[in-house]
């Protein structure tokens, strides 16, 4: 059995290992002048008005796949969700609190609320510099966590309303799912960037409906971290198993 | 010359994602995972990708290792329980 | 909470927000690029929000 | 292409920094580990800063401003989680911390340099103030900055 195993591993790496040589070989140069694909997404990255090439290409050009990768996160937070549950056997300590040292703390506290806005002009910002919905997301989520790391998990408890995240997860990607529904109403295409006016280059206002779809994926993100983080922080401060069972 | 640096940090994430393979204890393969997500963010960076090394910066710095850190101490924690019901088990 | 004291706390929780308020537009007129009305009024939301979560974690922490 | 002495400079403390951070952090006690990863914010921070003033790209100053935000916490989490590895050695390595921060101020006065007055000199100046106090606070969480912390 062990060696049949060792055979499939052998033959599926080799494979593996000369389908990617061959790629490899078959890869344009390193740095050259040529670049096909991206002469033309640039191209219609300035035709709508949207400074961050990257992000006309996540949230316009491939909007659809973007609309992918969010359910991928939004379904493996639903299954952690259900697998990290409170089980039958399984009961509820009140954590206890910590001292933390005043430096510590008074530091966790100042950096909550900068750490905030800087997710949020992150997320604000990503049609025009790096950035985006999903790293501006992620960092207002670590935000709040400073809370667990300066304090303890009661202090984090008290900011953090479970469902109003649980809710706000669904709606955003709700309001994803209804800007690409308002392109096929308009008489477009499901995520077509047509309905708004792409407005004046290199402001906040610019890219069409790309700055919407970028707040709601900020919404997303941050939302399913946070939920994400509240059962794992739950499993591994709060819930304990009942002795004996 | 924009070249030194690109070798430079795609031999630094090499070596700390080897170096992150080889570690047992998946405590301190966390804290070299923490600096690989830093490197690779670096990395990114020099090869004029900063939006990938923003996603990188965000998930690598904070995110991964505090996922990983409540894993580790949710594992140990049972493990300890299951220790003192043993040891009731035998008394 | 005595009435005595009331508008006193209100007054002190007032100063606070606007403080963070404060402090945080601040920070979004230094991180942005070029400013107009838009980002003006974006800044200013999120600079609010950042205060009432700024409290609500000063709250959260010092309630014991 | 003329040499570029803000890309030299980045490369250098990518590659000293990283090297050493990398260095310390896979071999020793794990106090001596933990030391190493606070540190690998404050010397790829700086090097982040000097390649976004090497390429000419005010942009990437975003990525400095993340990684002196975020570089902390990661190391308040280990400070936070990994208490009971930590228990034995105390992990207080001041001497570096201070160097480390007067890299940091070094990098940013010279960028800033470069920058001269207005808002983007002002957003360094943050980065340069969000890095430094982040290191040094990350430090004194490891050398004790959680005692009483038992199953929270």
């Amino acid at each position: 059995m062990n060696r049949l195993r060792l055979v499939l591993l052998a033959v599926g790496g080799t494979g593996l290992a000369a389908l990617l040589v061959a790629a490899c070989l078959g890869l344009p140069g390193f740095g050259g002048r040529s670049h096909p694909y991206g002469a033309r997404a640039v191209h219609a990255s300035l035709t709508r008005h949207t400074a961050n090439t990257i992000a006309s290409v996540n949230f316009d050009q491939r909007a659809y796949d973007t609309l992918g990768e969010m359910s991928i996160l939004f379904a493996a937070v639903l299954g952690c969700v259900v697998l990290l549950r409170q089980a039958r056997d399984e009961h509820r300590a009140q954590p206890q609190p910590a001292e933390v040292a005043r430096p510590v703390r008074r530091y966790a506290l100042i950096v909550l609320p900068v750490a905030l806005v800087t997710g949020l002009y992150v997320v604000a910002h990503g049609q025009l510099s790096p950035g985006g919905g999903f790293q501006g997301g992620v960092v207002a989520a670590t935000a709040l966590h400073l809370l667990y790391l300066g304090a303890d998990y009661r202090a984090l408890e008290r900011v953090r309303p479970l469902a109003v995240f649980e809710t706000s997860d669904a709606l955003a990607v709700s309001t994803y799912l209804v800007l690409g529904a308002a392109g096929v109403l308009a008489g477009t295409s499901f995520l077509a960037n047509t309905l708004l006016p792409y407005g004046t280059f290199n402001t906040l206002s610019s890219g069409g409906t790309v700055p919407l779809l970028n707040a709601a994926v900020g919404m997303e993100v941050a939302s399913a971290v946070v939920v994400l983080l509240a059962n794992f922080l739950d499993q591994a401060v709060e819930i304990e198993e009942e002795h004996g069972s | 010359m924009s070249d030194a640096v690109i070798v430079v940090a795609l031999l630094l994430t090499a070596a700390s994602a080897t170096a992150a393979v080889a570690q047992r204890d998946p405590a301190r393969q966390a804290l070299v995972l923490s600096v690989l997500g830093s490197v690779l963010a670096v990395l990114f960076t020099v090869l004029q990708a900063p939006d990938v090394g923003l996603s990188q910066l965000a998930v690598g710095a904070a995110l991964t290792p505090l996922l990983i850190m409540l894993s580790v101490r949710k594992v140990r924690r049972r493990g300890r329980t299951h220790d003192a019901a043993a040891k009731d088990g035998a008394r | 909470m005595t009435p005595r004291t009331a508008p006193r706390t209100a007054l002190l929780a007032l100063a606070e927000l606007l403080a963070w308020w404060g402090a945080l537009a601040l920070l979004w007129l230094v991180l942005i690029t070029s400013v107009d009305t838009l980002e003006r009024i974006v800044g200013a939301g999120a600079a609010a929000v950042g205060a009432l979560l700024a409290r609500a974690g000063r709250r959260a922490v010092t309630w014991r | 292409m003329a040499v570029n002495g803000w890309i030299l400079a980045a490369t250098v403390c990518l590659g000293g920094g990283g090297a050493a951070a990398l260095w310390g952090v896979t071999t020793g006690p794990p106090a001596r580990r933990v030391v190493a990863q606070n540190m690998t914010t404050s010397a790829l921070c700086p090097a982040l800063l000097l390649l976004s003033q090497g390429y000419g790209r005010p942009a990437y100053v975003d990525l400095a401003l993340l990684l002196a935000l975020l570089g902390p916490v990661g190391t308040l989490v280990f400070a936070r989680l990994l208490g009971d590895d930590l228990e034995g050695g105390r992990p207080s390595a001041w001497g570096l911390t201070w160097t480390a921060a007067g890299l940091s101020a070094v990098v940013v006065a010279a960028v800033c340099a470069a920058t001269g007055p207005g808002r983007a000199m002002v957003k360094l100046l943050v980065v340069g103030a969000l890095l430094i106090a982040g290191n040094v606070i990350a430090s004194r969480a490891l050398s004790g900055g959680f005692r009483g912390v038992r199953g929270g």
